[in-house]
């Protein structure tokens, strides 16, 4: 049962994932990333996670992706903008090395002992572990991905904000 | 509940075609997007392992990812928006004035 | 003392310093003493130095000279620090002795040039960084010195940046240079790896502990270091870039191209001789390059027309005889012809600067002619310098060519073979230098109008140095007056100590019998008189003879009656094949086959350069899709070891 | 039961981070013209931690921090003081030419200053996911200070390739980390090692897989052929200044994390020959491309990609020898680099008008010092004897010997010298071509002059006695092992 559950999931993902990546509207794009992205956070929840699914669905379709339809519409960007795309050996090459790499990886992740399927452990989902992690073990990435936010809020505004004085 | 190696496997796929949308498409923002599909594909595995392995530091990091992930936005869609008040397009043929 | 060494070098680096950074904010007349004397300077400390090594018991003649540790690190340590000890002394005195006569001669040659300040820089550093090559007592320092030279020559055959060919000719000498130092550094790691030390000194002792005599590490050791000697002393094959260095300034090609610099490979391989003996292959290889080179220039020689050409390819060959000297064993011969050359080439540099000078830039000897008379004291002086180069007797010319000849037959390196290339080569070198001086200053005058209006004799400050060197080209051979002529033989005795280790390896011709040294010197004698009669034939007695050469076809019967039968015969059989041959070698080989493979190296780089940039597409997603197939590759790599 | 935090290790960062927050804010209350007063608070914080790192090297007892998750070791100590040098220069380069390019954005400072920052925490971290936020803390500023300068379209074009290529790279980085993640169950490098002494059983392949992935990542920041596209275009693109800062920081800061994970730490794998034809492409790529360059941005850019192929052969060499020539070399290139920077932005005038080499003709007669100071630089760059660049370069080349390597060596000297000629060519530019029409005075800045004079001192002082650099490097190395 539950593997059916995860069938549906990838398959909503991979269908979708394939739509962000062949659209010609970014429009379109952004929402089919956004199914990708309850997808993966479907997945999530099959994995027992379901506070870092919450988090998924808040900062990635909540926060991230609305950030991106914000710029999509300030920028106000018409469907065929682009016209056709001459640089067939671009193309050419993403599709045959992209399958390549899909072997490659395929290959690298069937090298792991196959483990079998395991009940959702309900463990998983729970928020007062990760937090101990967060303030024992982890304190220090977390104290850096603070600054981090903070130098990328500081880099934007540098980056947009009008020229003043002259 | 779906074995490791289905969403390893998953992973790998949907990282492939992050991949390929980067390497085709044209659109800033879509290539950018694209990228975001690739930090999600690594973020299943991440979890999957995490879950697999019953050890919380895989959440830990697919949190942070995700706060990477937003900073970049942040940093990215500027200067996207910026080239595009220069351009008035975001067409990344388009930027290539600096070659050879 | 130690002092003293240690500040021989430091002068000239003053010298250039105070002029380079002053610049033209100081007068011609302050240059001139701050230039000439940090030089002569260094020349007073040297000889100083020399005595105080006189006054020393013959097997310990050595002065150290410690500025400070340069780089250490682990078991790798270098050190600024001089030897001064008789190689050294030797060449300090050549070096500083010679740069301080040219260096006076410049004051009169370069007076109305506009870049009379950079030249002089130019030159104090040259003179510092060739100090600092002899002094060295590390191979590193020494490679310090060695690169330092190469720098300054390239940018003074560059200093006439305005004209192309100077600034290509400069690129030239760069890019072969290249490849020698290319060797140069490779040996200087692979010695250290194995000996585990730089100094010269310690190399001496610990190399015939260390090394396997004849083995492949010595072996390649010592040919690293000769692909170095060969870049720098333009033997065969690199020695493309010195024809193309005569675009310098005359001074700087008597100074650099001729009498110092390009013989740092003669010294180099001297002073690593504990290194050479060890290798047998390598010492051959040696006398052959040389042997080869010193025949092959003379050839090129033959059919130049510009008379600075003559005198570059007559010094690439007078350094392959140091090198046959040196590849049969007997460095010290090697050595002695260098200072000699030192003398007498660079006293023809300065009579050819003399020449174009008086006829306002003329260098085509075509265009000569006749001068004996109108340049009478420069005359004099390019005479005894001719002379000395022929190896007429009793110059000093004569005593080092015949040791090395003497020593090419005689050595247990040697072999007749490498005897009769030289003594070939000395048959030539006396036909091409006549034909120069012929040119030059004999027979009638081809000089144009234009010129003439302007012809004049150099002013005394170019002529006293110029009689300084005719002095040493006569008398300077005496310090090395071999046994058979009832010299002593003190300059091989006073090298002996530091080529001591080498030469008792070498087994020297002491079976041969004693007649035999008079017989191969007389044989020398004579050749050399030949190749005279034979220049004198076509250049005085019969100056149309050259041009008739081309043009006799008209029949056999005109032949048989010609006065000049003999002369005919002889032309046909050896000259005209002779001077095909040198053509052959110039157009074919020099031109087309060596300059032709540095030229293409330089073009190669340069279209790969254009033709790779192309791929710097300026696409951002070509550079993602590059990135990518890295990233297939790498995987795919491990994969394939994994799979 | 909770080990220490034991602050004193992260004493450095937390200067630099609190400097840059200064910085912010006094920001806010200063008026335009007086931006140059943050100039001087960010020297200051950037003394101060650098003192802090001078005092760290004597840190007595356990010099882990945070749960394990950095280090404050001799490796890392030196590579902070690289930062802080880098950095430092680099502000003093900055300092005019933000005042006259572009006033108004006093967050300049932050931003490297945040950067900075970064280095530092990928030069200490011991888990790879802190190397990889460290990673991400430098470049994001970076990305900015690309675009900084919006009066110039190539600036923001610069900013949108280095941006998007870098979260590309990051990608395939972050996939890495996860397999290691996956096969270990933790990401932290001592565990690592640990785990794998105590005999646990992991796939090969897979570890491989993952660590070349990180590898890649890391290999993107340092300019490794084939992932080092985006170079000549940001470095060409980007405001002179911070290219220059650009070209060494982050430089060392990507090499430091390649050392630690697959030199210093036993390696997983044997990699030997992958960083063996890296460096080969690597620096005969760079050398190559750079010789037909006309602008000397470019041409720089070229070169610092050459530069990574010779850290590359110590890389390969590995051991100590390797590990303290790459550091020494680092310190080395660093300096001569950011000094040769500093030339080109003297000569560069208002909006660069001049960067091409062909505009610093007849330069040597004009401007006698500064061009006499870029030619030791670009000696020193290509290693000709007598200055800092030979010393670096004849380390890691007698090392690659010294263990083995031969063909290593041989193609690496090729390309050094085959470097010198391109170098020349902006000698010979200066020096030996006809000036062309030029009307206006460079001016000359203080704070300028101060970069320059430093640099200048510091390569002939390291070239003539490299002594006491060697050992500091020496011994940031020796502590490793």
């Amino acid at each position: 049962m539950a593997n059916v559950i995860f069938y549906i999931l990838a398959v909503i993902a991979l269908t979708s994932a394939l739509m962000v990546v062949t659209r010609k509207n970014a429009v379109t794009s952004a929402v089919y990333l956004i199914v990708t992205m309850c997808a993966i956070a479907g997945l999530f929840v099959q994995l027992g996670a379901v506070f870092i699914a919450a988090l998924q669905i808040i900062i990635y379709a909540g926060a991230i992706m609305v950030l991106f339809l914000f710029v999509i519409m300030l920028l106000n960007l018409r469907k065929d903008e682009f016209g056709f795309d001459t640089r067939v050996f671009q193309r050419l090459f993403a599709g045959l090395l992209g399958i390549v790499l899909l072997v490659q990886l395929i290959m690298v992740v069937s090298r792991l002992p196959v483990v079998a399927g395991q009940p959702v452990d309900t463990e998983m989902g729970r928020v007062a572990p990760l937090a101990t992690k967060f303030f024992t073990q982890y304190l220090y990435p977390f104290e850096i991905i603070s600054v981090l936010l903070l130098a990328a809020i500081i880099g934007a505004v540098v980056i947009a904000k009008k020229k003043m004085g002259k | 509940m779906a074995p490791l190696s289905y969403y390893l496997i998953l992973s790998a796929m949907l990282f492939t075609i992050g991949v390929w949308g980067v390497l085709r498409n044209r659109n800033a923002l879509i290539i950018f997007m694209s990228i975001e599909l690739m930090l999600n594909a690594v973020n299943i595995t991440l979890m999957a392992f995490s879950s697999f392995l019953k050890d919380f530091s895989g959440q830990v990091f697919v949190f942070l990812v995700m706060a990477i992930a937003a900073a970049e936005v942040a940093v990215g869609l500027a200067i996207i928006v910026s080239i595009f008040r220069v351009k008035e397009s975001i067409n990344v043929d388009d930027v290539n004035l600096m070659k050879w | 003392m130690e002092m003293i060494v240690k500040l021989i070098p430091v002068f000239p680096l003053f010298g250039f310093l105070i002029i380079g950074l002053t610049n033209k904010k100081m007068p011609k007349q302050v240059v001139n003493i701050i230039a000439c004397g940090s030089v002569f300077l260094s020349f007073v400390a040297g000889t100083i130095a020399f005595f105080s090594l006189l006054g020393m018991p013959s097997n310990s003649r050595f002065i150290t000279g410690f500025w400070f540790d340069w780089i250490i690190a682990g078991s790798f340590s270098s050190s600024v620090s001089f030897m001064f000890d008789p190689l050294a002394a030797v060449m300090v005195l050549v070096v500083s002795g010679v740069s301080f006569i040219i260096h006076v001669y410049s004051i009169g040659y370069m007076a109305h040039d506009g870049g009379y300040w950079r030249y002089f820089s130019f030159l104090n550093l040259f003179v510092f960084s060739m100090l600092l090559l002899v002094l060295a007592d590390n191979v590193l320092l020494l490679f310090v010195g060695w690169e330092g030279v190469g720098l300054c020559s390239y940018l003074l055959i560059g200093f006439w940046f305005h004209k192309k060919s100077a600034s290509d000719a400069g690129k030239k000498a760069f890019i072969v240079n290249r490849i020698g130092d290319f060797g140069f550094l490779l040996g200087i790691m692979l010695l250290f790896w194995t000996l585990g030390s730089t100094n010269i000194k310690e190399i001496s002792h610990l190399a015939p502990e260390m090394l396997v005599a004849g083995g492949g590490l010595v072996t390649a050791i010592t040919l690293l270091f000769l692909v170095g000697a060969v870049g720098k002393s333009a033997q065969i094959p690199l020695y493309v870039w010195l024809p193309d260095a005569m675009e310098g300034p005359t001074p700087v090609s008597a100074l650099i191209h001729a009498a110092t610099m390009v013989t740092a490979g003669v010294y180099m391989i001297a002073r690593l001789s504990a290194l050479y003996v060890l290798a047998p292959t390598s010492m051959a290889i040696v006398a052959i390059v040389g042997g080869f080179t010193a025949l092959y220039a003379a050839t090129i020689g033959l059919a130049q027309n510009d008379i600075k050409r003559v005198l570059a390819y007559s010094t690439i060959s007078q350094i392959g005889y140091m090198f046959l000297a040196c590849g049969v064993g007997a460095f010290s011969a090697g050595i002695f012809h260098l200072t000699t050359h030192a003398f007498f080439k660079a006293l023809l540099f300065m009579g050819a600067g003399s020449v174009i000078h008086a006829l306002s830039g003329e260098q085509d000897m075509r265009y000569m002619g006749g001068l004996k008379n109108r340049l009478p004291f420069t005359y004099k002086a390019f005479l005894i310098a001719t002379l000395s180069i022929s190896g007429i007797p009793l110059l000093a010319g004569f005593f080092s060519k015949d040791e090395i000849l003497w020593k090419a037959y005689s050595s247990g390196h040697g072999h007749p073979l490498l005897w009769i290339l030289g003594l070939i080569t000395a048959i030539l070198t006396a036909f091409y230098m006549f034909r120069l001086l012929y040119l030059t200053f004999h027979g009638k005058s081809n000089v144009t109008a234009e010129a003439e209006k302007h012809l004049h004799e150099s002013p005394p400050v170019m002529l006293i140095p110029l009689y300084i060197l005719a002095f040493l080209s006569i008398f300077g051979g005496y310090i090395g007056l071999p046994h058979a002529l009832g010299g002593g033989a003190w300059f091989e005795n006073f090298l002996m100590p530091v080529i001591a280790e080498s030469a008792h390896v070498i087994e020297t011709g002491s079976h041969h019998a004693p007649s035999l040294e008079y017989i191969l010197m007389l044989a020398s004698v004579v050749a050399v008189l030949l190749g005279i009669v034979v220049a004198y034939n076509f250049y005085i007695k019969n100056p149309e003879k050259p041009k008739q050469l081309a043009q006799r076809f008209a029949g056999c019967y005109r032949l048989i009656f010609n006065k000049y039968y003999i002369d005919e015969v002889y032309d046909y059989l050896i000259v005209k094949p002779l001077y095909i041959l040198s053509l052959i070698f110039w157009k074919i080989f020099d031109v087309r086959v060596i300059d032709g493979f540095v030229n293409r190296l330089a073009k190669f780089f340069g279209s790969m350069s254009e033709r790779f940039r192309i791929l710097q597409t300026g696409f951002v997603r070509n550079y993602a899709l590059v990135f990518f197939i890295g990233v297939i590759i790498l995987v795919g790599y491990l994969c394939y070891i994994f799979r | 039961m909770m080990p220490p935090i034991n602050w004193p290790v992260i004493y450095p960062e937390l200067a630099i981070c609190i400097t840059a927050f200064i910085v912010l804010i006094v920001d806010l209350f200063l008026p335009g013209r007086h931006k140059w007063v943050l100039s001087l608070i960010s020297i200051f914080g950037v003394l101060v931690a650098l003192q802090i790192v001078f005092m760290n090297f004597g840190l007595k007892g356990d010099t882990k921090a945070f749960f394990g998750m950095v280090v404050s070791d001799a490796t890392g100590l030196y590579f902070k003081t690289i930062f802080c040098i880098g950095t430092l220069l680099a502000i003093f380069v900055s300092i005019t030419y933000q005042r006259r390019e572009f006033p108004e954005v006093g967050e300049f400072y932050t931003l490297m200053l945040l950067s900075t920052f970064g280095m530092m925490i990928m030069a200490s971290a011991l888990d790879l996911i802190t190397i990889f936020l460290g990673l991400e803390m430098m470049s994001i500023p970076l990305y900015v200070l690309a675009g900084i300068y919006r009066g110039r379209y190539r600036s923001r074009e610069a900013a949108l390739k280095y941006f998007l290529l870098g979260a590309f790279a990051s990608g395939f980085l972050l996939y890495g980390i996860a397999l290691i993640y996956g096969a270990f169950g933790t990401t932290n490098i001592t565990r690592i090692v640990e785990l794998i002494a105590d005999g646990k059983p992991y796939s090969p392949f897979f570890v491989g897989v993952g660590s070349v992935l990180v590898l890649i990542g890391l290999a993107f920041k340092a300019g490794v052929v084939p992932f080092h596209m985006w170079i000549p275009d940001v470095y060409e693109g980007a405001p002179a200044p911070v290219t220059a800062f650009m070209s060494a920081g982050p430089k060392a800061a990507a090499i430091v994390a390649i050392l630690r994970i697959f030199v210093i730490t036993t390696p997983v794998i044997d990699l030997t020959w992958v960083f063996w034809v890296l460096a080969v492409v690597t620096m005969t790529w760079g050398n190559i491309l750079a010789i037909n360059q006309n602008n000397i941005k470019r041409m720089l850019a070229y070169s610092s990609i050459a530069h990574v192929g010779y850290l590359l052969v110590a890389i390969t060499v590995g051991g100590e020898e390797g590990v303290s020539s790459a550091a020494f070399y680092l310190l080395v290139y660093t300096i001569m680099n950011i000094g040769a920077f500093a030339i080109v932005v003297l000569f560069a005038e208002r909006e660069e008008f001049y960067e091409n080499i062909s505009d610093y003709a007849g330069f040597g007669s004009r401007f006698p010092f500064a061009a006499i100071t870029m030619t030791i630089f670009m000696a020193s760059l290509g290693g000709i004897p007598g200055t800092a660049g030979f010393v670096g370069k004849f380390m890691i080349f007698s090392g690659a010997i010294n263990h083995g390597f031969y063909w290593l060596a041989v193609i690496g000297v090729l390309n050094s010298l085959v470097s010198i000629y391109y170098y020349l060519r902006v000698v010979v530019a200066m020096y030996m071509r006809q000036p062309q029409t030029r009307l206006v005075d460079i001016a000359i800045s203080p704070s300028l002059m101060i970069a320059i004079i430093i640099t200048l001192l510091l390569v002939i002082q390291i070239g003539i006695f490299p002594d006491n650099w060697l050992s500091l490097a020496k011994q940031a190395a020796s502590l490793a092992f």
